[in-house]
């Protein structure tokens, strides 16, 4: 679905990274690994058209991506590596205000399960800035499952979670690449997910 | 159809924000009695005089309080990236500033429209000039927000000095209080006036989107 | 006059003026001090404090003269993509801003004896006040952008924008009646006073010019080496 | 000797905090200009209403600053958890509340009281009358400062029921903010009224520390 | 140093955790784990006073901690979960009001090399706002050396950062212990530290 030709990225006027080729088909997983300040987020963000690449070009379904941009956006959830839930509201307004401005169709028994396997089921009425950092971080996974697309583009999901929710994520990841779907995500660790490529940089 | 659900929750998600967010706006329109309060001190209980400057006084703790509001105009979504997510959700930049423009214009000029009656008879303005403020006031209260849209899109590329984005609101707003207070006191020219409020207001609104849509696509580019 | 828009250009002719242009500045402003305390006469009106027209209006004139300026270089740099517009407007601006400071100052200390009060809200005063405020915001946005390429045309844009003031300062006199002066010099056909008076003024304006300049081709020097470094 | 140190040293972190530099000062006066040119042309130039309302207007836009800045007062520092490092580099809560109020007062009221004799001259305010306002003013912005205090530590608590706060500095301001201009219209009682105002000062920072120094603990509990 | 009796603790009217007991001696290594939302944070706060225990004391040098808290305070450094650099300063600001208000005697040669090893000499005129995550991680795990206390009390210190900083942390944790000084921290790995107590909660 997306092939990535000679990027290189500038920041400030330093060279992040040089010279990345990625490809990825349907039911692949890629992972991106590295040094902190390697370049992994920017290598995301380029992929999606946030930051300008000095050099080199990105394609989606064969046509360059900046021409079929809203197409890409349509097929895509990012999640940062910062959490973007808002702090204020309980954990069901922000899962609600999600559903709705991803137009989701999942249903409610769908998201109750979800929340029980994330074992979140009880902060329902808690406010997010309440929450513990590993809670934040697998309300903010949940949103994988409400925006319900093709193309996952994941920024360190894996940290601040414990075992049982990585391994929770890691039967998620194979379940999407089941049905077609692929994923692209940075980290440090990688506690035996299957990987169709990994990219060094 | 699925986009103009997604401005219905666009807005729907706004509300949910301000509503958690409405001690600000409260804090304007406190803001506003009070002050109207300290003049009315200052001038004494002098009536003509002021009902005279009743209306200016109006028009400029508006202004002032609605530059307090600037600041949260993006500045909260882009730091915990929900404009990116908004963004990949099918909004151009451009669109999303209209979408938020028109959003600040709801939850928080609105709601301040509604103290103008009581302001009014405070400073015991009359009923006739009271119609003119409500129409100068709405018309001016979008261009404002617009402006506000643009110099806080510009603040977030400049993380250093926040009122400096106030200030070039408040420059570019004196042609719109010169002619807004026109108004009020030659009634004869309403409709000229008028018009050329309601033109200053088109070119704001034309220029926002594009003008606050770059900045917003530079300031994440450099985030 | 190539050395208007190209850097390098600019770099050269500079070198060779510099020092001319600052001479001359001196020989005028010691002349236009001459004339302006010793050979003119008292105004039969005002008596010695019509001295301060001799700064007042030159340091006017220069205001509105760099505002202008700046407002041409920023259409060039934005229609014509010509980047020494943005050059010269981050190096410019300052001085206006000084200009415009002396024109404030000047005139208020003639205002109290004149008009009573140091300062009124007549239209030439507020518009001249506006000036003065758009030179500070420009000057602000020059220090707080990071991102150069886009400071520079928000800058710009912003000094088209600012440049709707500048007939308002040049007519308010006639479109409004005020206390201020209207003019008396510069009309064409006949100007309304008299050359004793004429001669220093010129004098100044032209010191007063000079000085500007110098400042400017020094600022515009520095300008041109940071951005060099900067790139590097 | 060493917390002695440790004050000034934090102060060297607000001043880096609050002023990134001289420009941001500058900012401040201008905005102190464009707001009183605001009220100006909106009431218009007629000399008398202007020195008549020239205090209110001074008095106005000092609260409108302090309610600006209220909320930086600590919910920055808050959230980052600066304020629990600062806690445990040894200031107790109350301490913490004495030393960021006087940092308010010096690095966001100070600019305003530096562009007062400015806004006199402006304003047509007669020179007897600037001392007054002088000295009522600078009393008036440190209680103003204490009141911020603890209002915006009582904000951090109940993320809900916000508006407590604001309201609170708001009422309480509007009897100084009386107290002030009367300093300055009747002059005869200068003195009486002098010591009213220094009363509520005195009451409002004895205050203080205890209340927000309260208040902080618990927000930082239930944070 | 220090010893926890029997502690409990409750938020928002929910036990958190019961009966926890801990002692920490000089050179002594302790890590905290449990899934999320079991209370390491929590604890870790309590310990710090800034969150009252229902049940249960502190002691501190075989005083009631509360008793002795400013003693305690400067003989503490505490890092939390997020981090609390100054994001609108540059790097180079941000460590030296770290330096002032913390009285370091620190030099700045040691501060150099440590941002050396650290990989972070290159960032000096940055903002700390633009650093990578793992980058702004380094920055404030470099408040340990600049604070130089006897004991550390760390919140997830290992999150987000790359091998190559996971073993300079071990490292630094050695050399802390040699030195007399103890650590009490939490995290969801651990990659080869050596403890003297593991808490599960
Ligand atoms: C702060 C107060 C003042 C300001 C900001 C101010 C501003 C200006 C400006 C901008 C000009 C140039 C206008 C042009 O080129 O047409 C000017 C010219 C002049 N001003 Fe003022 N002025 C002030 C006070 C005064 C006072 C108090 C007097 C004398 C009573 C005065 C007398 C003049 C005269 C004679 C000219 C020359 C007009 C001409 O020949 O075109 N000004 N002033
Ligand atoms: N807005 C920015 N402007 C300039 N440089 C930046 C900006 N953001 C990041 N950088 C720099 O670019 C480099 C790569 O950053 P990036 O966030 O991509 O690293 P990363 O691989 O994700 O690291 P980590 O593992 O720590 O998350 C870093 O050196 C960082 O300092
Ligand atoms: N301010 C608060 N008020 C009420 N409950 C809270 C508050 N903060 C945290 N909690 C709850 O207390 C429990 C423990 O939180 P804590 O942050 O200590 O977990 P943790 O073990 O650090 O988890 P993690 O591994 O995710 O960091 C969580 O269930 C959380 O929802
Ligand atoms: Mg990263
Ligand atoms: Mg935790």
């Amino acid at each position: 679905m997306i092939i990535v030709k000679d990027l290189s990225v500038e920041r400030l006027d330093k060279r992040i990274f040089e010279n990345i080729n990625l490809s990825l088909a349907s039911s692949d997983i890629t992972i991106l690994k590295g040094n902190n300040g390697s370049g992994k987020t920017t290598l995301l963000k380029t992929i999606l058209n946030i930051i300008e690449p000095s050099v080199g070009s990105i394609y989606w379904k064969g046509k360059l991506l900046k021409k079929n941009l809203y197409d890409f956006y349509s097929n895509v959830t990012y999640i940062a590596d910062r959490t973007s839930s808002l702090t204020r509201l309980t954990v069901k307004d922000n899962i609600n205000i999600w559903k709705k401005i991803f137009l989701s169709n999942i249903n409610d028994s769908q998201i109750e399960t979800a929340l029980k396997t994330l074992r979140l089921e009880n902060y329902l009425n808690q406010k997010v800035g309440r929450l513990s950092l590993g809670e934040t971080k697998k309300l903010e996974l949940l949103r994988l499952i409400i925006e319900n697309k093709k193309l996952w583009i994941l920024d360190e999901p894996l940290s601040n979670l414990d075992e049982h929710s990585i391994e929770l994520i890691k039967q998620t990841f194979e379940d999407h690449c089941s049905k077609d779907g692929s994923i692209i995500f940075s980290s440090h660790q990688n506690p035996g997910i299957y990987v169709t490529e990994e990219i060094n940089l | 159809m699925k986009f103009l659900n997604k401005i219905i929750f666009f807005f729907y998600r706004e509300y949910k924000l301000n509503l958690s967010g409405f001690q600000d706006i409260l804090t304007n329109i406190i803001f506003f009695f009070v002050s109207i309060l300290i003049f009315i001190f200052s001038i004494g209980p002098d009536e003509e005089v002021i009902s005279l400057i009743g209306v200016g006084i109006v028009w400029a703790l508006l202004l002032l309080s609605s530059t307090l509001s600037l600041k949260k105009f993006y500045q909260d979504d882009f730091e915990n990236g929900n404009l990116l997510i908004i963004h990949l959700n099918g909004f151009s930049f451009g669109f999303i500033a209209i979408l938020k423009t028109i959003s600040h214009f709801l939850f928080v000029q609105i709601p301040f429209l509604l103290s103008i009656p009581i302001a009014c008879i405070i400073l015991n303005i009359s009923d006739d000039k009271f119609f003119y403020l409500l129409t100068s006031f709405s018309m001016g209260s979008l261009t404002l927000s617009c402006l506000g849209s643009i110099s806080s899109s510009m603040n977030l590329m400049n993380h250093r000095n926040y009122l400096l984005g106030s200030v070039i609101v408040m420059i570019f707003s004196v042609p719109i209080i010169i002619f807004s207070i026109g108004i009020i006191n030659i009634e004869q020219n309403f409709n000229s006036l008028i018009n050329i409020l309601f033109g200053i207001l088109l070119i704001v609104f034309a220029i926002n989107p594009w003008a606050s849509g770059l900045c917003l696509k530079l300031s994440l580019e450099n985030n | 006059m190539k050395f208007l828009v190209n850097p390098s250009k600019f770099n050269e002719i500079a070198d060779y003026i510099f020092k001319p242009v600052l001479i001359l500045s001196v020989i005028l402003f010691a002349l236009g001090l001459l004339f302006s305390f010793y050979l003119s006469p008292d105004d039969y009106q005002q008596g010695s404090t019509v001295r301060i027209m001799y700064v007042h209006v030159p340091s006017a004139w220069l205001a509105l003269l760099t505002y202008a300026v700046m407002t041409l270089y920023s259409i060039a740099a934005l229609a014509f993509r010509i980047p020494f517009g943005f050059i010269f407007n981050t190096a410019v601006a300052p001085i206006g801003a000084v200009f415009t400071l002396i024109c404030i100052i000047s005139g208020s200390l003639w205002g109290k004896p004149m008009w009573g009060t140091w300062w009124v809200w007549d239209a030439r005063l507020t518009s001249v006040a506006i000036l003065f405020i758009i030179y500070l915001i420009i000057i602000f946005m020059n220090l707080s952008f990071e991102n150069r390429i886009v400071r520079e045309k928000v800058v710009a844009i912003f000094i088209l924008v600012g440049s709707v003031n500048l007939p308002i300062v040049k007519f308010s006199v006639d479109w409004w009646n005020t206390l201020h002066q209207p003019a008396t010099i510069s009309k064409l056909s006949k100007p309304s006073i008299d050359p004793s008076m004429l001669t220093p003024l010129i004098i100044m304006t032209f010191a007063f010019m000079m000085i500007g300049i110098a400042i400017a081709i020094l600022r515009i020097k520095t300008e041109i080496i940071s951005r060099k470094s900067n790139l590097s």
